[in-house]
């Protein structure tokens, strides 16, 4: 048991330690002002010789281009996005009917001459549209129960599991 | 038998009867209100299981039984997983294939397709706290009634 | 008969095994059924082979690929005169070899006679197989299942002697199956291929001499079955198994498939130029020298008379490949020869010692005084088959032992020549006594039954007339007939490349 | 509109959780309608991956939005040629072990029947859910439920089982803890938990320390779970005191389960690119001899039969890890890439299934563990010990056999790889493995029962045949019967496509 103990200990040190080296690269840890993970950086694009396109809410080729040719979907449209300037939103078409047509996929900035593109986080779509596409307003609730629902259905049955083990093991004189 | 009916108190046992029912309503306003505000099936179905779990403790465990026999605990166990696993499977019985699983918007609860999404997780929710409660209330009951075999074990 | 395609041919004539121990099993309480069905395999896996023989004689190879395992490699069959010589062999041996059994198993009133029918048909399919097979991953296959399936018959006894030479008879020869597939594996991965092909498959161009020296040693190493010193003692030990067994796998079926392997190796995977210009066939041949002369001074020490034989298959088994190891044409010529020669003769003796032992339950050639006298038949046949050993006439052991001796003389090599002419004398020396005390030994000791006290008589007709035949075959294959020819006619497609 | 075969994925792991809940209310009334239940389920989970494997090696890949939701925002079933494949294995295991369980639990767990069906759909349950999900936390919410019910139904057997069941649960905790961790580093750079997407957020992000972290974490934690060969002491036990059909489960199904998410999330969330870059299979490669010897070596020290078949499952884990390590070096067609691995995935789930089924119907015929105690059992029980004799060989690599097979195709890989070092290596466990099975075949054929030396032919007649009932022996034949007809189909490369398929999904292998 003390042998236990004293590994569980170094395991746990070992843990902190690799976590503390980690810790730097882990966004938010890294930049103390970062706002919570939004969007997450795909690529910077050199020399983007289509801004004067995104103003007019054209997809440059080259962008579209580098975006299918790394797996993404392409994009539909550029719409400038409500921040500071320099700053687009890529949209791109829905597969799913229900819903408006379109939907914002990309996030586009520009940096001097690059263009940094970055997508963003199922979170903030979450939280940009999830009253409107669930009409249900508290937010754990619908991610925990609609978006990630089938999540959910295994929680439950890891805690149905649980119950049954129990029964499995330690119940006597039962018809189970 | 005399020592345990010796070892009942009259405190406990007055709170418990006043506190009891004011649980369980709070977890059924726990797991409906889930969609509003904090709240949900898990916690619902927790603050509900604590109700029985504190009968248990002021009362005896024979009572707890008969109050919530085996064979409900067994039924409302699987009960809520029939909800939420069933819910899934509606939404693509009525679209006819067309929807995936668990996708509430084409259950026809009402016309409008986000309010179709908002009453199944309702429902869903509800699957959830039946689930837990019964899971809780079971293991509960099954530890404390190994606990009890030991104790009459060691007296035997 | 209805007429087999051709390229089928090969599969049936495993197929007849394969389903042969499928029936035993199912007529396991029938013994008449059982071994009824043992014999019609044995006749028409015998008839299928022999219908393919003309066809190979006329120069056509005969091959069928079932399907490829790995690019360059397919599972399939190609019958070419060598594989057809030793298929031949070991196909016509079981039709004499299960009629033999089923007395010698009747009389001794054996146990787990299903078990014995059923491995022998599989150990059949796999001796067969390994001749038959087109390229060394099919004939390992087979290779294997003849391992595996003669670890019952060895153990059959399943006394503690037996179980333990069952053992010592699976760590070798698994162990040697393990080389193999490292050497088989690393033959494909530098010849992109395993087919076997006149001239061989592997050049210097390919890898360099080490690696091939190394490989050939591992295939050395692999084809264990061949029984060379001093990877031998697993074969004596193998002793322990019923006479049969002894006969037909220990003599024949196991130990051949090895020498086949050897054979296949040198000629068909390096070639025998390649095998000149790395220095092998020296290395080959100094090898099985030792081996036949240390094996013959063994076998001197044996009284067990299977025991003595089972040295007595060590030594001849490297002649074989001592032949092979020559790499000249009457060198080769006389190894080829000599597998048949060699398992007809071998089996005559095999067979006349399961004889001996059924009519009186004697194993050592010291208790046989005067056995001649009360079984003639069989001692004779006995004689035939230790003159073939010698090398004397009139038994065909003289023939191929020509062609040996002609080998070394082609070689340039005295010193082999030698080696040759010593074995025989040990050869002589450790065959004529038995022979000597069959007939003129003392009679008193000799001619009564120790089990069961009286005077003794011939074994049941069922084993005498198997080894008769043998016997006669053994002669006969020494004067020219059309069999002889036959079989001079494949030694020569065979050596012809 | 979707058509039926893509529901299928989901339908097949909803289908056995409503059946597990079923199961549990019906046992209630009836217990005898636990088993009939949970054989039909899986008898339609089993066609339904046939279905699936077929949709996906005609139309492509099934991809498959629960509730609607579009992939990185919602959760995604992906079927490739990988899962799929895994699956039919998975269910075909599952089938036949609950048909063999129906006698062997009446046995063994006689008044438990009902919790027991329950708990074993549920970890099939699991098992599918694994395999489906395009999802790393969905995976990760499926592990825990195999865990935890492969705890309890290792534990079901009560005393020694519970030991070696706490053991198995602790760390098995701690290897769903790293995987989690995994998955936490990998969420806190990419903000995302699809498989697809995070393959496609990563390759900018693959000097990153903390991808770098998540990726040692992954390995330690699946490895654990796969009893790899430092982190393998939970397995031995757990395997030997579980009961029958469940040791053929673990050994067969769940520790090969986690290798594939292992290779899911080594080729898909990772890549084979970023694999390349680091040295890490190079060393999964060592560390996979080191299991195939030790492993080995340990099982010959054995005297029990089901200690022995567990330690062999470590060696023969070190088998699929040794092929999964030279895969992105070796890339020749039918040896190349994943096909060694995921041809012993199939092999070792036929063999150690069908060895862990023989040794439970032992113990269910007359409470046999020690292999000493075998003697004349070959004459006894004829049909049950043929059947273990066939495996056994299968499992020595004896051609035309599924163990030959893919000891084979690991040579050539190794060759391909240039590693030459594993070939010796490989060969010398083919010779360790005939030690410990031929020691046993001996025993039950072989060596006599004492007492009954003198004559050879009077035990024939003493012994009578106490054959295990047909409903455990029919699933033990079908199993034992596959060694030899998979080994041939092998051969004749008729699954390979399939493989290669698999292969292509990852851009591994290709020359052909």
């Amino acid at each position: 048991m003390r042998g236990l103990r004293l590994i569980t200990l170094i395991l746990i040190i070992l843990l902190c330690g690799l976590f503390a080296y980690v810790a730097e690269d882990i966004p938010v840890f890294g930049d103390p002002d970062a706002p919570a993970i939004k969007s997450v950086e795909l690529f910077t694009m050199k020399g983007a010789e289509g801004v004067s396109l995104l103003n007019r809410q054209i997809v440059p080729g080259p962008l579209s281009g580098e975006l299918v040719r790394r797996g993404f979907p392409r994009p539909s449209r550029v719409e400038k996005a409500a921040g500071r300037e320099g700053e687009w939103n890529g949209f791109i078409k829905k597969e799913e009917p229900r819903y408006a047509a379109e939907e914002k996929y990309y996030r586009i900035e520009r940096e001097g001459d690059d263009l940094r593109v970055s997508r963003y986080a199922f979170v903030v779509r979450w939280m940009e549209k999830g009253l409107e596409e669930t009409a249900v307003p508290n937010m754990v609730t619908y991610g925990l129960a609609d978006y990630r629902g089938y999540d959910t259905l295994g929680e439950t049955t890891v805690i149905f599991t649980a119950g049954v083990s129990v029964i499995l093991l330690l119940r006597r004189r039962s018809r189970l | 038998m005399k020592e345990e009916q010796g070892e009942r108190d009259v405190i406990i046992e007055t709170v418990a009867r006043v506190m009891i029912p004011f649980i369980q309503l709070f977890a059924l306003y726990v797991i409906i209100h889930g969609a509003g505000g904090p709240g949900g099936g898990f916690q619902g179905g927790v603050v509900f299981a604590s109700g029985f779990i504190l009968y248990i403790i002021a009362f005896n465990l024979a009572g707890g039984r008969k109050r919530f026999p085996e064979s409900a605990n067994t039924i409302l166990s699987s009960v809520g997983l029939y909800i939420y696993a069933g819910i899934g499977l509606l939404a693509i019985l009525f679209s006819f294939g067309a929807a995936q699983y668990l996708n509430y918007g084409f259950i026809p609860f009402t016309s409008h397709f986000e309010e179709n999404r908002a009453l199944g997780m309702d429902f869903v929710e509800m699957g959830i706290g039946i689930t837990v409660m019964a899971i809780i209330a079971s293991i509960f009951f099954d530890l404390a009634e190994k606990d009890e075999k030991q104790k009459e074990g060691e007296d035997g | 008969m209805m007429e087999i395609p051709e390229t089928l041919k090969p599969l049936f004539a495993l197929g007849c095994p394969a389903l042969a121990a499928i029936l035993i099993l199912v007529f396991g309480r029938r013994p008449n059924l059982r071994e009824g069905v043992t014999l019609l395999a044995s006749l028409s896996q015998f008839s299928i082979i022999l219908s393919m023989a003309s066809r190979v004689v006329s120069g056509v190879k005969i091959q069928s690929y079932l399907f490829p395992i790995v690019p360059g490699i397919s599972f399939g069959f190609r019958v070419d005169a060598f594989g057809l010589l030793f298929a031949l062999t070991a196909s016509s041996l079981w039709i004499l070899v299960s009629i033999y059994s089923i007395g010698y198993m009747r009389a001794l009133k054996e146990h787990a006679q299903t078990r014995f029918y059923f491995c022998f048909a599989l150990a059949i399919l796999g001796a067969v197989g390994v001749a038959l097979s087109g390229n060394l991953v099919t004939m390992y296959i087979f290779y294997e299942i003849l391992t595996i399936s003669t670890y019952p018959l060895v153990a059959h006894e399943q006394s503690q002697e037996a179980i333990f030479a069952g053992r010592k008879y699976l760590a070798y020869l698994l162990t040697s199956g393990v080389f193999l597939l490292a050497a088989i594996v690393f033959t494909y991965a530098t010849a992109q291929t395993t087919d076997f092909n006149p001239g061989g498959i592997l050049s210097l161009t390919s890898s360099s001499r080490s690696t091939l020296i190394t490989l050939f040693i591992l295939f050395i190493l692999g084809f264990m079955k061949a029984a060379y010193m001093p990877f031998h003692s697993w074969l004596p030990a193998a002793m322990v198994a019923p006479t049969p067994v002894s006969a037909l796998l220990h003599a024949v079926a196991v130990v051949k498939a090895g020498v086949f392997g050897i054979v296949r190796t040198v000629a068909y995977i390096y070639g025998i130029d390649l095998m000149r210009e790395l220095g092998l066939g020296i290395l080959l041949a100094s090898f099985a020298g030792v081996t036949m002369i240390v094996a013959s001074l063994f076998a001197i020490a044996q009284d067990n008379l299977k025991r003595r034989l089972a040295y007595s298959t060590i030594s001849q088994l490297s002649y074989i490949v001592f032949g092979v190891a020559l790499l000249s044409p009457m060198g080769i010529t006389g190894a080829i020869l000599h597998i048949p020669f060699h398992g007809f003769m071998k089996i005559t003796l095999f067979l006349c010692a399961g004889s001996i032992l059924v009519a009186s339950g004697k194993k050592n050639i010291s208790e046989m005084g005067g056995i001649g006298h009360s079984m003639p038949i069989t001692m004779l046949a006995f004689t035939v088959g230790a003159l073939g050993m010698c090398g004397l006439p009139p038994a065909c052991g003289f023939v191929s032992k020509w062609f040996l001796g002609l080998g070394t003389v082609e070689a340039d090599s005295l010193l082999f020549l030698a080696v040759l002419l010593i074995s025989s004398l040990l050869d002589v020396v450790y065959f004529f006594p038995i022979v000597y005390i069959a007939f003129f030994g003392d009679r008193e000791r000799g001619t009564l039954n120790l089990s069961e006290g009286r005077m003794m008589k011939e074994a049941p007709l069922s084993m005498v007339i198997p080894l008769s035949i043998t016997a006669l075959f053994s002669i006969i294959f020494s004067f020219p007939n059309p069999i002889t020819s036959m079989l001079f006619d494949l030694v020569r497609l065979a050596i012809s490349h | 509109m979707l058509s039926f075969v893509e529901h299928l994925p989901v339908l097949v792991v909803v289908i056995s959780l409503l059946s597990a809940i079923t199961i549990f209310i019906t046992g209630w009334i009836n217990k005898k309608t636990a088993w009939y239940i949970s054989t039909a389920t899986l008898l339609s989970q089993f066609i339904s991956s046939i279905f699936i494997l077929h949709h996906v090696m005609t139309v492509g890949p099934i991809r498959y939005r629960l509730g609607g939701w579009v992939p990185p925002w919602g959760i995604e079933y992906v079927m490739d040629a990988l899962n799929a494949y895994v699956l039919v294995i998975l269910l075909f295991l599952g089938l036949v072990c609950v048909i063999y369980s129906k006698r062997n639990i009446d046995h063994e767990l006689p008044d438990k029947g009902v919790s027991f069906y329950t708990v074993y759909q549920l970890l099939i349950t699991g098992l599918c859910g694994i395999t489906v999900t395009g999802d790393i936390f969905n995976m990760y919410v499926f592990i825990e439920i195999t865990s935890l019910s492969a705890y309890a139904l290792i534990a079901s057997r009560g005393k020694i089982a519970l030991k070696a069941s706490f053991t198995y649960l602790v760390l098995g905790s701690i290897g769903a803890c790293f995987f989690l961790l995994g998955i936490g580093f990998l969420y806190s750079v990419t903000g995302s938990l699809n498989i697809h997407d995070l393959s496609l957020l990563l390759p900018p992000l693959y000097g990153n320390r903390v991808v770098l972290a998540a990726f040692v974490f992954f390995i330690v934690g699946l490895s654990i779970k796969m009893a790899l060969f430092p982190l393998h002491t939970w397995l031995p036990d757990a395997h030997a005191f579980a009961p029958a059909e469940i040791s053929a489960m673990l050994s067969g199904i769940i520790i090969e389960i986690s290798t594939y998410a292992f290779i899911r999330v080594a080729f898909s969330v990772f890549t084979a690119r970023f694999l390349q870059s680091l040295p890490v299979f190079d060393i999964l490669c060592w560390l996979a001899a080191a299991a195939i010897i030790i492993g080995s070596v340990l099982a010959i020290s054995q005297t029990n039969l089901k200690r022995m078949l567990a330690y062999s499952s470590v060696a023969n884990m070190g088998y699929i890890v040794l092929a999964l390590g030279l895969s992105i070096s070796a890339r020749k067609a039918p040896w190349g890439g994943l096909n060694p691995s995921m041809m012993h995935i199939l092999n070792h789930a036929l063999m150690k299934g069908c060895l862990f089924l023989v040794a439970g119907a032992f113990i269910y015929k007359a409470d046999l563990w020690e292999i000493r105690d075998f003697r004349g059992l070959g004459r006894r029980m004829p049909y049950t010990c043929a059947a273990f004799v066939i495996a056994a060989l299968s499992m020595i690599g004896i051609p035309p056999s599924v163990g030959f097979v893919s000891k084979l195709y690991i040579i050539l890989a190794s060759i391909e790889a240039k590693k030459f070092f594993f070939v010796p290596v490989l060969l010398l466990s083919s010779l360790l493995n005939l030690i410990y099975f031929w020691r046993v075949i001996e025993t039950m054929y072989m060596k006599r029962v004492e007492g009954k030396d003198s004559a050879h032919t009077s035990h024939e007649l003493h012994l009578q045949k106490e054959e295990i009932p047909l409903g455990m022996l029919a699933p033990i034949w079908v199993l034992a019967s596959l060694c030899v007809i998979m080994g041939i189909l092998w051969l004749a490369n008729i699954p390979i496509p399939l493989l290669n398929q698999i292969n292509s999904t990852f851009g591994l292998g290709g020359i052909r």
